[in-house]
């Protein structure tokens, strides 16, 4: 009886009691929702362009990000550190290309998505031997102050991250949809082999989207790092991005901000309010099960493309 | 065992220094490599025995922990120290039947405090519901008094696993005595977005905080406790949640952020002294490099003289010579760390007493609490003994549910 | 087979279909029947709807307006599986094997309907389990004896090439032992002597089997030859439905499908 | 045209420097399935030649052996050469070999389903440098040709029927301006008028713009009227070729290939089934 | 020349659908058997036991159960690690609510448990496909841990919220706890292990397993042909879950010994993916094959460089052998995306061929 007070009538009681805090909560909600959708997008960028399920993100994520505090220690300048961090984001997906790809070409999703479980072994080997396992402080001069608006907490670095993530999805989605290669792209995410018979360079439309991959996994290594310092922990944000990525719909690049968003808000009302009734840390699963709910409705996701069912 | 030569003392080291946790796992790793190091280049050995060690690493994982276990036990191991509390679980019930006996100090089991149920086990100086009640008693001091806790809002922000809800019984049971609101906040693992935990306390407000947590989870914590505007002194985190590793990351915001402490910080001890000049050949910027001085470092120093000093004390009774795993248990439940010893091991002030027994394998040690200047962590309460009256019957209790679910008949120990 | 002793039982009826697609009418309010015993054939352009002819019958699609009644029963919609419950298989136009399971293996999920034993048999491979399988067993190699395919009984489907993934998925729609059976452009990619075989096939399965065919098929030599009566299709309409004969010379037809021939 | 002029031209053309050839080339898949064992045949500059066989003869292995698309299904080519414009092929990516203008109709259609039928189309001008106005041109080109298209242009290729599709597939392949094409069954699935058509379209740009075209098919009828020359592929070997009005002529072609018994045609109701088919190896 | 079916002739029908037809094949099974079951036990001392062989067999019976579910039904699911904790939760609820009752019973009946949930969070696989399809299991996955950790009923309220094997015991010999002997535990995941895969190659070679194959490799027509989707779908799910939950149970009770709901994390359910993917999707085989991998690699990676003498850090050698591992598994899946098990296949071939190179 007081279990069901507690999920149907205290939580609501609550939220009229102090509506102020509700947008708070909700405000919250949108920008850590933010903070998952920069690593969301990296998995839709190369789904959408290669169909393969890149299972090393994460890593990629801890690798840019090791790497650039690797390289500010050592005494390098940040904006020179960022860029050699870019460049060799791009040569790692040259080499991801060469070693990897082009040797699995027409095979199936779940095999590339293995072969990037290899990949992520390397790439969490090799950053650690290079940088070592230790939580590094990164600080590249994006203000993270918190300040008090109307009542509310808003916290700076958290503002930039809406900002930078927004830029980049309204420019991807803009390449993607009108661009001869972005076509391209989805092209080669429907059938590899039809792609290469009508001579889309499989090679260099690969090497295009992990690099550009890459630069999104250091965007996200920049803000994550920031928030809550380097260090292998980074490499589990994934898990975060995961129940975003599959509500937005694995296809589409507005989809990992509108899911991001959905996921935030949902799982910090949930947590705030409902959390207390079911002992906590239900934020979690409730993320996925929130998506759950919506694929149950469009299994392709929200803006994913529709699966074609034909016969 | 062939691998042994007769007159070595093997101290197996199930270490961390990669994954999730390393920052974690890697001073404590080298704070028992320098201690073993040390101890053989200082005094040659234990008695004249040479200590001999081995790492295997384990990520923090316990199915990686099973292997390691055995592959180490196969080299004649005499003392397990898990360093993860997954990794005791799983080895307790085996310690009786292998003859190894485990050293889980401030970790664990606490249940296994009640030597005459967990006869191999020791948690020794003491445990965490011992040290939620130190906690409590922290606060009544900086409140006025154990009086003025009712009232009080304290809030338990906690490790969603085994771990992490270890405090809360406790805080129950002394939240129903001295009359102090508690709030529990679960954070998921890793902990990496805490957004929700900290909505919750700009809601409700708690006087107090004190936390349960690990690894990221702890730096996130810290950080977010700033953005949030809490006062830091009133921060306070259990001594898995007060090391250099949590607290850097957070930059200058962090000052003041306290936390429970069994040992002293810092380089200032002869022990630490003896390392530096032993097995680092007094290069202090090495010794900095490899962590000496650290929280988490001068832990795994205290954790390897248990060991060392339960050899000796067993060899105290069956000789010097290489001591087995029956003989190293008998060790550790005579051990007696008096004053006098801890000062001729270089460690007088770094801690506190005590005397392990048959019954009380935890001792319930007292604990202080200390705050972080940015630049290290300086003592800021005396040393605070638990509230044993109320830890000591709860520990009976889980230890005689244990009995009885494993059939376990307790020793009697006089 | 002659006219006369070809039963005038009606066993599929259509009736007012329409069906379409946002915006494309695919099927326009068409109606056509299906004797019992008889090779019908539907023919039209490419997009005039065919295929989504056939899947409303099988209850693939669910046509927005009319009904179809099969063996006396109307019905608007059903599931697919149902359909196949009362005796209807197909083949595809776009080949629909199992592409990771041997031959043998697509031609007995062809008889699964037929499959009764329950997984815990099954998972003992004992008793009625294996009775049941090696009485299919034996079903499944007459069908493959039947289409001659004998030497790729082992073979992963994937690796075989056009002509005969399309013979195993005639295998695999005959081994339900269906009263209708759907084929969709069975001929398509074939040669000459293949496509006689396959004419050999369905006609052997008419007549000796008694089933009911329903055809789609481009190459007009062998509608002409082999169907009993024709529904022309065009973009949705139905442009004529006859003999093969009375089909051919229909001027419309002509025009919107068969252009001048060159025979 | 007559036998003769057929005859004439396709004399002609093999003389001629020859724009592709392939030489003794042996395929195997998955490193122990070989499939084709020793096939060579030469494509004349301007010329149309069939491949033709029987299902699994290995006509798709060959083209895809020129097109280098072989890889993708794990197979190689491991003896023998290609050389098309004078310069060995075999190791080009099929990026190179479709920017030098030699490119591939896939069998069973391959169209990109989530793409719209414009977009497929436009896939097919990727490589192409000319500028947005030749290639609005192709398109008009293309959609002149296959005016069903342009009725469907805005719906995914994956909801389109199979025709359309395939219309799609060879509409996208002209869009890159080929002076090649190897064509993999283009007839499949075609209403008949449209077969006639796609095969007046492939001579009408083999005439006006020289485009030369390698064609396997199954539909031997139209395939030898249309082209110059001919080789019949058997189990992976070449077992037969000649100028396309020496093939139509011959009994064995006439009789398998083409249905045609001594007789003339015979009806499909009439054919029996103890018949065997005889082998030439 | 020494592997070849030249001249065995199969005179029925059930003669030919034998698992193994060929007489070498049958040779060599029971050659793996004999090892399994006489040599290893003779030679192998406890270290090989608990820290490979057990666990590999355990993990060999899951990745069966994933196999099934994610190979042969084509359902991909990453909640394996939950439904290997139902049977662990299960066997500890029932064996301390019934001290009693057959231990081995216990371990059957606690994978029908994981089997009825299984079902559960599968009925969503009927409208959600490929990975999306995964999202649900990772919902099984995150929600059931949560659900063990955060109830005490689970873990019988005790402080620690562990589950601990208690001392079970059949005909006098101790079968789980700290006391059973490492060979009693060895025999008895070998034996579910064997039972449990040769019902498995069952299945998968009847009508069910066909209809499972049927709706992987094309849905569509699957439903076409009369099979029905949502009951083929949910019966496979029962069953892996089935397996895993037996796994489960196993992991603790004849492996771990005792454990928190973190042994089951997420983590546990890639590596069981990995097993099968790396072993063979849709082969039985090919599961333990992937298993023996997974398992094994690690610990020679591990074992090797102190073995030949070359001294290297903890962490660096860790790092190292992260590497390896990964690009081994690169490695392999370029050479054979279809696993380990289509490698073994290919191997036979050109041993048939042999000395032949086609
Ligand atoms: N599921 C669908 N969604 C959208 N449009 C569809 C769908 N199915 C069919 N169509 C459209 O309906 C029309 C008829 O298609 P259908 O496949 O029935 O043609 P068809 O007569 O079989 O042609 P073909 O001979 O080329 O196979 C086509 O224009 C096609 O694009
Ligand atoms: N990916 C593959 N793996 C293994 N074998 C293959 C593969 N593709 C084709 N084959 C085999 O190669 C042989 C030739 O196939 P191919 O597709 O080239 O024949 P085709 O002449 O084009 O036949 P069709 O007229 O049916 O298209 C066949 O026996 C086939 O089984
Ligand atoms: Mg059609
Ligand atoms: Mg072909």
């Amino acid at each position: 009886m007081e279990f069901m007070e507690n999920v149907f009538v205290l939580p609501f009681l609550d939220i009229a009691d102090s509506p102020v805090f509700f947008l708070e909560v909700i405000i919250s909600g949108l920008l850590s929702g933010v903070m998952y959708s920069l690593v969301a997008l990296g998995f839709v960028l190369i789904f959408k362009a290669s169909g393969v399920f890149n299972f090393a993100q994460g890593a990629m994520v801890l690798f840019a990000a090791l790497t650039l505090v690797g390289l500010m220690e050592q005494g390098v300048p940040v904006v020179i550190a960022i860029l050699l961090t870019a460049l060799l984001m791009v040569v790692l997906a040259i080499l991801i290309e060469h070693m990897m790809l082009r040797h699995l070409v027409n095979q199936e999703g779940i095999i590339l998505f293995m072969a990037t479980i290899g990949l992520n072994f390397i790439l969490e080997g090799v950053g650690q031997i290079a940088w070592g396992s230790d939580v590094k402080k990164l600080d590249i001069g994006i203000p993270d102050q918190s300040f008090e608006y109307a009542g509310m907490l808003f916290n700076t670095l958290d503002l930039s991250a809406a900002l930078i993530a927004a830029i980049m999805v309204t420019t991807l989605a803009l390449f993607f949809q009108y661009t001869g290669t972005g076509r391209a792209l989805r092209a080669v995410a429907d059938d590899h082999q039809a792609a290469l018979s009508v001579g889309i360079p499989l090679k260099s439309i690969w090497i295009i989207v992990w690099s550009v991959a890459g630069l999104v996994a250091l965007v996200a290594g920049i803000l994550w790092g920031t928030k809550v310092g380097v260090q292998f922990s980074l490499v589990l944000i994934a898990l975060k991005a995961l129940p975003v990525l599959i509500l937005g719909g694995f296809t589409s690049v507005p989809g990992a901000i509108i899911g991001g968003l959905i996921i935030g808000v949902g799982e910090k009302v949930v947590e705030v309010y409902w959390g207390p009734a079911f002992g906590g840390a239900i934020e979690g699963w409730f993320a996925y099960m929130l998506a759950l709910a919506f694929l149950m409705f469009r299994p392709q996701g929200l803006f994913g493309e529709k699966i074609i069912e034909r016969v | 065992e062939s691998k042994i030569a007769a007159a070595e003392q093997f101290f197996p080291m199930l270490v961390y220094r990669t994954g999730p946790y390393a920052p974690n796992g890697i001073p404590v790793a080298n704070g028992f490599r320098d201690y073993y190091t040390m101890i053989n280049a200082r005094d040659g050995g234990i008695n004249g025995v040479k200590v001999s060690f081995e790492e295997c690493e384990t990520k923090y994982n316990t199915k990686l922990g099973v292997e390691c276990y055995e592959k180490l036990k196969g080299k004649g191991a005499t003392l397990f120290n898990p360093y993860s509390t997954g990794i005791t679980y799983q080895l307790i019930p085996k310690a009786r039947v292998d003859k190894i006996p485990i050293l889980s100090m401030g970790y664990g089991r606490t249940a296994a405090a009640d030597g005459r149920v967990f006869q191999w086990t020791f948690n020794f100086p003491t445990t965490y519901w011992s040290q939620a009640s130190t906690f409590v008693k922290y606060v009544a001091t900086q409140e006025g008094g154990l009086d003025k806790l009712n009232g009080v809002h304290i809030a338990h922000i906690y490790h969603n696993s085994a771990y992490g809800k270890e405090a809360n019984p406790t805080l129950d049971a002394l939240s129903e005595k001295y009359g102090y609101k508690l709030t529990k906040i679960a954070v998921d693992h890793p902990g990496q977005e805490q957004k929700a935990a900290w909505l919750q306390v700009r809601r409700k407000r708690p006087d107090w905080i004190f936390m349960s947590g690990w690894g990221v989870m702890n730096q996130v914590a810290i950080k977010e406790a700033v953005s949030t505007g809490f006062p830091m002194d009133h921060f306070v985190g259990n001594w898995w949640s007060g090391s250099e590793a949590d607290t850097v990351p957070a930059g200058d915001g962090a000052f003041g952020y306290k936390s429970a402490a069994l040992h002293g910080t810092g380089t200032d001890w002869p022990v630490i002294q003896d390392i530096i000049k032993h097995v680092y050949g007094g290069d202090m910027a090495l010794a900095a490099e490899n962590k000496v001085g650290e929280v988490l470092y001068n832990r795994a120093v205290l954790n390897g003289m248990f060991g060392i000093e339960a050899v000796r004390t067993a060899q105290g009774k069956y000789g010097n010579k290489q001591m087995t795993g029956e003989q190293v248990r008998w060790g550790l439940e005579n051990l007696d760390i008096s004053n006098a010893k801890l000062k001729a091991l270089g460690m007088e002030g770094f801690t506190q007493p005590f005397k392990v027994s048959c019954k009380d394998h935890e001792t319930g040690g007292p604990v202080a609490f200390q705050q972080w200047t940015g630049k290290g962590w300086q003592f800021v309460s005396d040393w605070i003994t638990p509230i044993t009256e109320v830890v000591r019957p709860m520990v009976e209790e889980a230890a005689a549910a244990y009995a009885k679910e494993n059939k376990i008949t307790p020793v009697n120990c006089g | 087979m002659s006219e006369q002793n070809r039963s005038p039982d009606i066993l599929l009826n259509v009736e007012g279909i329409s069906l379409s697609f946002g915006g494309v009418k695919a099927l326009n309010n068409i109606s056509f029947d299906v004797r019992k015993g008889e090779i019908r054939a539907i023919i039209g352009p490419n997009g005039a709807g065919k295929s989504s002819m056939l899947n409303c019958i099988n209850g693939f699609y669910h046509p927005q307006e009319g009904q179809i009644t099969f063996k006396g029963e109307t019905r608007k919609q059903m599931q697919p599986h149902k359909a196949a419950e009362q005796g209807i298989a197909r083949t595809f136009q776009n080949i629909a094997l199992f592409k990771g399971m041997s031959t043998l293996d697509n031609i007995m999920t062809g008889r699964n309907l037929k499959m009764k034993t329950n997984f815990l048999w099954q998972a003992l491979h004992l008793g009625p389990a294996r009775r049941e399988e090696m009485q299919h067993r034996e079903a499944a190699e007459r069908v493959i004896d039947f289409l001659e395919i004998e030497q790729i009984r082992k073979t992963p489907v994937g690796r075989l090439p056009y002509g005969l993934q399309k013979r195993v998925e005639l295998g695999r729609a005959l081994a339900a032992e269906p009263d209708l059976l759907l084929l969709d452009e069975p001929m398509a990619g074939m040669n000459h002597e293949e496509k006689e075989d396959m004419c050999r096939y369905i006609l052997d399965v008419n007549d000796q089997l008694g089933t009911t065919i329903v055809l789609i098929e481009h190459d007009m030599s062998v509608v002409m030859d082999i169907s009993d009566r024709v529904v022309v299709l065009d973009y949705g309409k139905l442009l004529a439905d006859g003999t093969p004969d009375v089909v051919r010379a229909n001027q419309d037809v002509i025009n919107a499908y068969l252009g001048v021939t060159h025979e | 045209m007559t036998a003769e002029a057929v005859r004439q031209t396709g004399g002609a053309a093999q003389a001629a420097a020859p724009l592709l050839t392939v030489n003794n080339i042996e395929v195997i898949y998955d490193h122990v399935i070989l499939v084709l064992k020793g096939v060579s045949l030469a494509v004349p500059d301007g010329g149309i030649v069939a491949l033709l066989g029987a299902n699994g003869a290995g006509k798709t292995t060959t083209l895809k052996a020129v097109s280098n698309l072989l890889r993708a299904e794990r197979g190689e080519v491991t003896k023998g050469s290609i050389e098309a414009m004078g310069e060995r092929i075999d190791s080009l990516s099929s990026n190179e070999l479709v920017r030098r203008g030699i490119i591939q109709v896939m069998e069973g259609r391959h169209c990109f389903e989530h793409l719209t039928v414009e977009e497929n189309l436009m896939t097919g001008a990727y490589t192409r440098r000319d500028g947005r106005a030749a290639i609005a041109q192709s398109l008009e080109k293309v959609y002149h040709y296959f005016p069903r298209l342009r009725e469907r242009r805005t719906s995914q290729a994956g909801y389109t029927s199979g025709g359309e599709q395939q219309m799609t597939a060879i509409g996208r392949a002209l869009m890159a301006n080929p002076k090649m094409i190897l064509l993999d069954e283009p007839s499949m699935g075609l209403a008949p008028q449209l077969v006639e058509e796609i095969f007046e379209i492939v001579s009408d740009l083999n005439k006006q713009e020289k485009v030369s075209f390698l064609l396997a098919e199954q539909n031997t009828m139209v395939a030898l009227r249309y082209a110059e020359y001919g080789y019949i592929l058997e189990n992976g070997r070449v077992v037969m070729d000649g100028d396309a009005a020496s093939l139509r002529e011959n009994e064995d072609v006439k009789e398998f290939y083409l249905g045609l018994a001594s007789g003339g045609r015979k009806s499909f109701r009439d054919v029996k089934h103890y018949r065997r088919r005889k082998r030439w190896l | 020349m020494f592997y070849r079916e030249a001249g065995q002739f199969k005179n029925t029908y059930h003669a030919d659908q034998a698992i193994f037809p060929i007489i070498q094949d049958r040779w060599f099974m029971a050659l793996v058997l004999l090892v399994a079951f006489v040599v290893i036990p003779l030679w192998a001392n406890e270290y090989w036991f608990q820290a490979v062989l057990i666990p590999l067999y355990i993990y060999a019976i899951a990745a069966i159960g994933l196999n099934i579910l994610t190979g042969y039904a084509g359902q991909v699911s990453l909640g394996t690690g939950a439904f290997m904790a139902i049977g662990a939760y299960a066997t500890y609820k029932l064996c301390t609510a019934f001290p009693d009752l057959n231990i081995l019973i216990v371990f059957v009946i606690s994978g029908f448990f994981a089997a009825g949930v299984g079902i559960v969070f599968g009925i969503p696989s009927l409208r959600i496909k490929g990975f999306y399809l995964a999202v649900a299991t990772l919902a099984a996955q995150f929600f059931i841990l949560w659900l063990f950790n955060k109830v005490g009923w689970f873990y019988n309220n005790n402080p620690s919220g562990t589950i601990t094997a208690p001392p079970r015991e059949l005909f006098g010999i101790m079968i789980t706890g700290p006391e059973a002997h490492a060979l009693t535990r060895y025999y008895v995941s070998l034996g579910f292990l064997s039972v449990m895969a040769l019902a498995a190659k069952n299945l998968v070679r009847g009508r069910v397993g066909r209809s499972w194959m049927a709706i992987r490799d094309m849905d569509i027509a699957a439903e076409i042909i009369g099979i029905e989707p949502l009951k083929t779908k949910l019966m496979a799910f029962a069953i892996s879950s089935f397996y895993c939950g037996v796994a489960g149970a196993l992991f603790i009770f004849c492996w771990l010994g005792s454990a928190e709901t973190e042994a089951f994390d997420i983590f546990l359910s890639f590596q069981i993916m990995f097993m099968i993917i790396i072993g063979g999707l849709g082969s039985i085989m090919g599961s333990i094959m992937g298993a023996a991998f997974i398992t094994l690699l690690p610990i020679f990676l591990t074992n090797v460089p102190p073995m030949i003498g070359i001294p290297i850090a903890t962490d660096l050698s860790k790092h190292i052998e992260e590497i390896i591992f990964g690009v081994l598994i690169v490695f392999f899946l370029i050479a054979e995306p279809h696993g380990l098990a289509r490698l073994w296949q290919i191997a036979k071939e050109k041993l048939r061929q042999w000395p032949f190179p086609y």
